[in-house]
């Protein structure tokens, strides 16, 4: 923590970077998103264990770059937004500056190679809580998880906090605000929720980072992220290819092989 | 005495085979079922998943995706694309509880007029013998636009 | 409000006979936004057209549905019509309630129901459409044919002939390719040189032909009629203006002992060479490879003894850009590298050759003057003895397709063998002969029973020596499949065709497709055999597959015309059916993100960056932008923009939306 | 070094007929550090009668070898005998290409088949462990020899995928590695007649005749086989080769593990010389290396 406070006073007096993107206390033993801008409020930054929502999502903020380049305090999913942003066009390598928290250590990472070197010792596994859920999820029947969504999604009041929350959602405008034609009813009701969100995983499929941000944004507590987790997994499953693995791009779902291999099209 | 179900078919075909395949069908007066009712597009590549989302929602009780066989496609590649999609898209929805029996996928050649009928009135048949997708419906039903 | 009319077709009895057609009718006038519909029993008929032109100006309609065959059948019909009767031709659609519902279902409620759903579909679908302007892109008229073989020479010639430029770019010194190698050709037995020269001739002096021997494409960009040839100009270390060819250079270059390309490497060249005595153009090229000069800085005997000053030894390779409308691949092809065949000996003995080298030691501009003397010791070999299908038709170890000219031209070295050496003989070792062509049988009978060719069905084992001479041993399937060993002075390989070692790259290069063998694939076996599946570039000659002098030519002709056809045009319209990324005021300018995740979906790289600038020309925005004269309408781009930016013209997502909500 | 662990499957004529070979084998092995574990309870290849008269059998025997070698844990089979390495190839082949095939074997062993161990011939063996033969040559082999890899070994390319089927040249690698000079001839593969050295030893006569005849002609000092059947018919069956020749010849025909065997300097008997018909003998000195034609 005194190492990160350090590193920011010092990034900020030689103004190497004009704002640092971190995490600061909220309310209760909750963590916040701060930007310090000024050296004498380095000391506002945290970083700990309870430190887990993925900031990349402010590095898109028009607002947020309008102030000049951007350190931030990065968790591994963090970096690998970094990359699927900087693939995607959204970002470039002197815009951004990571100050990655890897497990305990901090590390400054000033270049995109040197984010996916710092990558490549991390393993990218899910959760041990979401991955059982996504195994108890395929082992039910379709009934049951028809069942399990429709209670789920039911919840959804549209708020759009997933989307806000993730790196990757930084279209302008999403499907969603696309009201020629109205692909998805404005209003929160069943089929509406179900098509949102369906949506939202096959945007994300091949570009998820795995951050979880979208389920820990959720006000009603719907496990969101696990379809944009399922989606990641079953790109990366068939195609070997995932998201945030590289700065260069590498989009599964606008490529393709002559023999990639399925069992359903007769 | 109430009528016997008929299920409500919607399919998406690309212009080029699909399409081409099930004129032959005609000119070569092959009779199937009536129920399916075809939405033209230049390629599979062109099939939105949202498109298939949005014929459920809107009441259908089977889907037919259908496009030029691998390396044939018009357009060099756009079936390959869609197929990539598909494969995706066919995990999720199953994942969310979709049942996978009332969506068909299959390459139709613009010279498999056959072909088509035997897909159109097979899928038409499974989908009857499941019964209106009422999950979905109900869904719906709560209220759309 | 839209004001529609929708024009039922009975089709004869084809519709009327299933579909209850004034059902349909009174269904259409009661769908939104229909103004006008009627019925009528052959729409596509003049008095039909008629009606529904009549029906536009009457009843001042926006938009029309037709009801009758396929789309694919009678669009561009109503189209035309509609667009006579005074409205945009992408305001009409088809339903198609032929082919898709009268011929396929039986009479009844549910056909009719279908019918009008279908009517519905398109009903809503042109409420939403929106008047389109065919695209026009205009042409460049300069021709770039790639390869100086017989294809290359054929095809410049004819579009040449037809007005145009043309560019020919040949990456060996000079034009003529594998045929000007040739002794004589088949059926005829006329000396290729004969017939090849005097074309080459006119290639150098033809007014619309600009000819870069030594030269390559570096890289193609840009489409159809627009396209943009980057070319390496490789030094010559000459200067060709001042060179006349005298040949001085050649008699006084030291080094004298590199195997001569054009021989087959039956004879030997100086450093500075003019390939052969035709060459075209008849101007020496330094082979920086073995120039002492280039090797260690010394020597220069070209540079002093040049009578005209022409030797340029700092000369570089020149890099040129040109305009270009269309492109003529004609780049050939290689014979298989006969290592393959370490059973037969090639490279092992001497007197294993393979069909070029024989065409070379008849040749009479060869180095043996035409005089059938063997490579090993120069005697005149009194058995020779030929395998056909040198890896041809052999899955094993060479290729599984047949090399098509083998048979022919092994029969013409077994004839011109005999021809030479009076009481020699020749015997051929094949599988089967595959002589389809025009007087082709023919002449392989007359190998046979006139010049008395010994054919052997069979394949051939092994190729050895024993006491200094060559035993080939093989098998006679046609006398009880016994064994045979036949001892030979000479035996010819008809080395199978393949694809030139750089094919696949340069085809990747632009964006052509290619078969398994590397051959550059055609649009459409049967009825697109010149074109590619990359709009404005066609195939001449071997390149495509193996094929022989008669077709090759034919095959160029063709693609002369299809380049003449393409500039015929002042420019070239097309569908509009195609892709574009919306824009928006500022200060959105565009729905696009500029993710390019469509870029890598596009099929024909037809997805530019496009970057908005403020007046002081400071980059606001890079978004998408489709190229119209690349975009070949498939949508696959639509489908993967999550900010719906790009939208596909004639099926847009309104329209396709619209269709959905009458399900 | 480390001990290379290899699967070995003797078949019936390595402890018949070719004794000799199997001697040698195990000698260089030692030497070369090769573990060979013999097959716990192997059974026939179904080589010579056994795949002419019925195919499943062909296919089931072998397969079932292979699967007690995986039982025991062995990633790869070396089979010395050409036939049975043969047989063993075109069975895993078959398996590997023609699920009908396999449906049906599974049956008959009752038993699944999913990864069968890779089969090796002795050539392929040696030349897994070529680096160390060099550093272990004490004595150079300075004979010029003929290699005769006949027919099994090489063939059919699409099984073995071993070497150059029509040009073989890896056991004249191993040859040249001992310090041996090999002769450029073509009868490499050349037909030796195999079985038929039992019903019709005429024919192998003749067919031997040939083979022998140009090795000498090409002044090789003897002829080095890896295969039981090979080795018979050149050596057992000299008499009848020498009555089809005026010039008779008298090399010997030694097998490739003899070769290496006498390179690494171990005594004639642990390498089976002994039980050679055509007695193992070269001339005093090694001659000039032979014109390649």
């Amino acid at each position: 923590m005194e190492a990160l406070q350090a590193k920011a006073r010092e990034l900020l007096a030689a103004g190497t970077v004009k704002v640092v993107i971190g995490y600061g206390k909220g309310t209760g033993d909750t963590r916040r998103p701060i930007f310090v801008r000024a050296v004498e409020r380095a000391g506002d930054l945290v970083v700990d264990a309870a430190c887990t929502q993925n900031l990349a999502t402010y590095l898109t903020k028009a607002e947020v770059r309008a102030l000049g380049r951007m350190a931030i305090v990065a968790l591994p999913s963090t970096l690998r937004s970094i990359l699927q942003l900087a693939a995607e066009k959204q970002l470039r390598e002197e815009n951004v500056l990571a100050l990655a928290v890897i497990d305990g250590g901090l590390r400054e990472l000033a270049t995109f190679d040197a984010i996916e070197e710092a990558l490549a010792t991390v393993p990218d596994a899910l959760s041990d809580a979401d991955q059982k859920l996504i195994d108890k999820l395929t082992a039910m029947s379709v009934t049951e998880r028809r069942a399990f969504w429709a209670e789920e999604l039911g919840r959804c009041v549209k708020c759009y906090a997933c989307r806000s929350s993730c790196p990757m959602c930084y279209c302008e405008r999403c499907t969603m605000d696309c009201n020629r034609p109205q692909w998805i009813p404005v209003a929160s009701h069943a089929i509406g929720n179900l098509e949102y969100h369906m949506v939202r995983a096959m945007h994300l499929a091949g570009r998820c980072v795995e951050c979880g941000t979208c389920g820990k944004a959720c006000p009603v507590g719907i496990p969101v992220h696990l379809l944009t987790f399922f989606a990641e997994q079953s790109v990366r499953r068939q195609f070997g290819q995932k998201g945030g693995a590289s700065a260069k791009l590498d989009y599964a779902m606008s490529t393709f092989k002559p023999d990639d291999k399925e069992t359903f099209i007769r | 005495m109430v009528d016997p179900f008929e299920p409500k078919m919607t399919a998406f075909v690309c212009n080029w085979c699909t399409y081409a395949g099930a004129d032959l069908t005609g000119t070569s007066r092959i009779k199937y079922q009536s129920n399916v009712r075809v939405i033209r597009l230049p390629c599979t590549g062109r099939i939105d998943f949202m498109m298939v989302l949005k014929a459920f929602s809107r009441g259908s009780d089977g889907v037919i995706i259908s496009g030029c066989h691998p390396n044939d496609c018009h357009y060099t590649s756009g079936n390959y694309h869609a197929r990539r999609r598909w494969m995706v898209f066919r995990d999720l929805l199953d994942f969310v509880g979709i049942d996978l029996r009332r969506v068909t996928f299959s390459w139709v050649s613009a010279a498999e007029g056959a072909k088509w009928a035997e897909l159109v009135n097979e899928a038409t048949n499974n989908v009857r013998a499941l019964g209106p997708y009422k999950e979905i419906q109900q869904l719906a039903a709560v209220g759309i636009d | 409000m839209s004001r529609i009319g929708v024009f039922i077709c009975h089709c004869g009895e084809n519709i009327a006979g299933t579909v209850d057609v004034a059902a349909v009718t009174q269904a259409a006038l009661d769908m939104t936004g229909v103004v006008h519909a009627v019925d009528y029993k052959y729409m596509c008929s003049d008095p039909g057209q008629t009606m529904l032109k009549d029906a536009i100006v009457e009843k001042k309609l926006d938009g029309v549905v037709v009801a009758a065959c396929s789309p694919r059948m009678h669009e561009p019909t109503f189209r035309r019509t509609a667009e006579e009767g005074g409205i945009n031709p992408y305001q009409c659609e088809m339903a198609n309630i032929r082919e898709h519902c009268s011929w396929v279902h039986e009479k009844g409620t549910p056909t009719t129901a279908k019918a009008i759903d279908l009517v519905r579909f398109q009903v809503e679908k042109v409420k939403r459409n929106h008047p389109l302007v065919p695209i026009r892109v205009p042409v460049t008229k300069k021709a770039l044919v790639l390869g100086g073989g017989i294809a290359g020479i054929q095809a410049a010639l004819d579009i040449a002939n037809t007005g145009s430029p043309v560019l020919l770019v040949e990456k060996s010194p000079s034009i003529g390719g594998h045929m000007s190698q040739l002794s004589e050709t088949f059926p005829t037995l006329d000396c290729s040189q004969c017939i090849l020269t005097p074309r080459m001739v006119e290639v150098a002096r033809h007014p619309n032909i600009t000819l870069y021997t030594y030269s390559e494409l570096e890289k193609l960009d840009g489409f159809i009629g627009n396209f943009k040839a980057t070319i390496r100009r490789k030094a010559r270390k000459i200067d060709e203006k001042l060179c006349n060819g005298c040949g001085v250079c050649q008699q006084k270059c030291p080094v004298k002992k590199i195997p001569d390309e054009f021989n087959e490497g039956l004879s030997n060249r100086p450093a500075i060479f003019v390939p052969f005595p035709q060459a075209v153009p008849n101007k020496p090229v330094i082979d920086l490879a073995n120039c002492t000069y280039f090797k260690n800085g010394k020597c220069k005997a070209c540079e002093k003894l040049c009578p005209t000053k022409a030797i340029r030894l700092d000369q570089e390779d020149q890099i040129e850009v040109h305009d270009i409308g269309a492109v003529v691949l004609a780049t050939g092809f290689k014979t298989m590298p006969v290592s393959n065949f370490s059973e037969y000996g090639y490279g092992k003995y001497k007197d294993v050759i393979d069909g070029m080298k024989f065409e070379r030691l008849a040749s009479a501009s060869g180095p043996t003057g035409g005089a059938m003397k063997r490579p090993s010791d120069g005697k005149t070999p009194q058995h020779v003895v030929f395998i056909a299908c040198a890896g041809s038709r052999d899955r094993l170890k060479g290729v599984p397709y047949c090399s098509k000219i083998c048979c022919m031209y092994t029969a013409k070295h077994a004839m011109l063998y005999q021809h030479k050496v009076h009481g020699g003989q020749a015997t051929v070792f094949y599988m089967d002969v595959r002589a389809a062509g025009k007087n082709y049988d023919e002449f392989v009978r007359r190998a046979v029973e006139e010049d008395g060719v010994k054919y052997v069905r069979g394949r051939v084992s092994r190729v050895y020596e024993d006491d200094g001479q060559l035993v080939v041993k093989g098998v006679d399937t046609l006398l009880g499949a016994e064994p045979v060993e036949i001892r030979a002075d000479m035996v010819v390989l008809a080395t199978a065709v393949q694809a030139q070692n750089d094919a696949e790259e340069l085809a990747q290069r632009l964006h052509v497709s290619y078969d398994p063998y590397k051959f550059f694939a055609e649009a459409h076996p049967k009825l697109r055999p010149v074109e590619t599946n990359t709009a404005g570039i066609f195939l001449a000659g071997t390149c495509q597959a193996p094929r022989d002098i008669p077709e090759t030519v034919a095959q160029a002709s063709g693609a002369a015309v299809k380049v003449a056809g393409l500039f015929s045009q002042p420019e070239l319209t097309r569908e509009p059916i195609i892709a574009v990324v919306d824009r928006q005021p500022p200060p959105v300018f565009s729905h696009c993100v500029g993710c390019f995740l469509c870029k890598s979906a596009c099929p024909y790289q037809a997805i530019e960056e496009e970057s908005i600038k403020n007046r002081n020309g400071d980059v606001l925005k890079v978004v998408a932008k489709v190229n119209p004269g690349l975009c070949q309408g498939c949508g696959t781009c639509v489908s993967t923009c999550r900010t719906k930016a790009i939208d596909l013209q004639g099926f847009s997502n309104e329209q396709v939306f619209a269709e959905l909500m009458c399900i | 070094m480390t001990d290379l662990k290899v699967g070995y499957y003797p078949g019936c004529s390595l402890q018949g007929s070719s004794r000799d070979f199997a001697e040698s084998l195990h000698a260089v092995a030692k030497a070369l550090s090769i573990e060979l574990v013999e097959i716990p309870e192997w059974n026939c290849c179904g080589a010579s009668s056994g795949h002419m008269l019925d195919h499943l059998l062909s296919v089931a025997l072998p397969v079932n070898v292979l699967l007690k070698a995986r039982k025991a844990g062995l990633p790869q089979v070396m089979a010395p005998c050409a036939s049975c390495y043969n047989r063993l190839a075109t069975a895993s082949h078959e398996i590997a290409t023609s699920p009908a095939t396999k449906a049906q074997v599974e049956s008959v062993l009752q038993t699944s088949i999913d990864k069968l161990p890779r089969v090796l011939n002795v050539i392929e063996l040696l030349a897994q462990v070529s680096d160390r033969i060099a550093p272990k040559v004490t004595k150079k082999f300075e004979q010029t020899v003929a290699c005769y890899y006949g027919c099994l070994l090489v063939r059919p390319a699409k099984v073995t995928g071993f070497d150059r089927t029509e040009d073989p040249v890896e056991m004249d690698k191993l040859v040249a590695a001992v310090g041996g000079k090999t002769i450029d001839w073509s009868f490499k593969t050349e037909c030796c007649g195999a079985s038929f050295s039992i019903s019709r030893s005429s024919v192998v006569g003749r067919l031997g005749a040939k083979i022998m005849q140009d090795a000498v002609k090409r002044q090789a000092e003897a002829v080095v086989v890896a295969c039981p059947m090979c080795h018979s018919n050149l050596d057992l069956r000299r008499g009848e080769i020498n009555q089809q020749l005026e010039h008779k010849t008298d090399i010997p025909v030694l097998f490739i593990t003899q070769v290496i065997g006498l390179a690494l300097g171990l005594p004639k008997k642990q390498l089976g010389l002994g039980r050679h018909f055509v007695p193992v003998k070269f001339p005093a000195k090694p001659l000039a290396p032979p014109t390649v034609p």
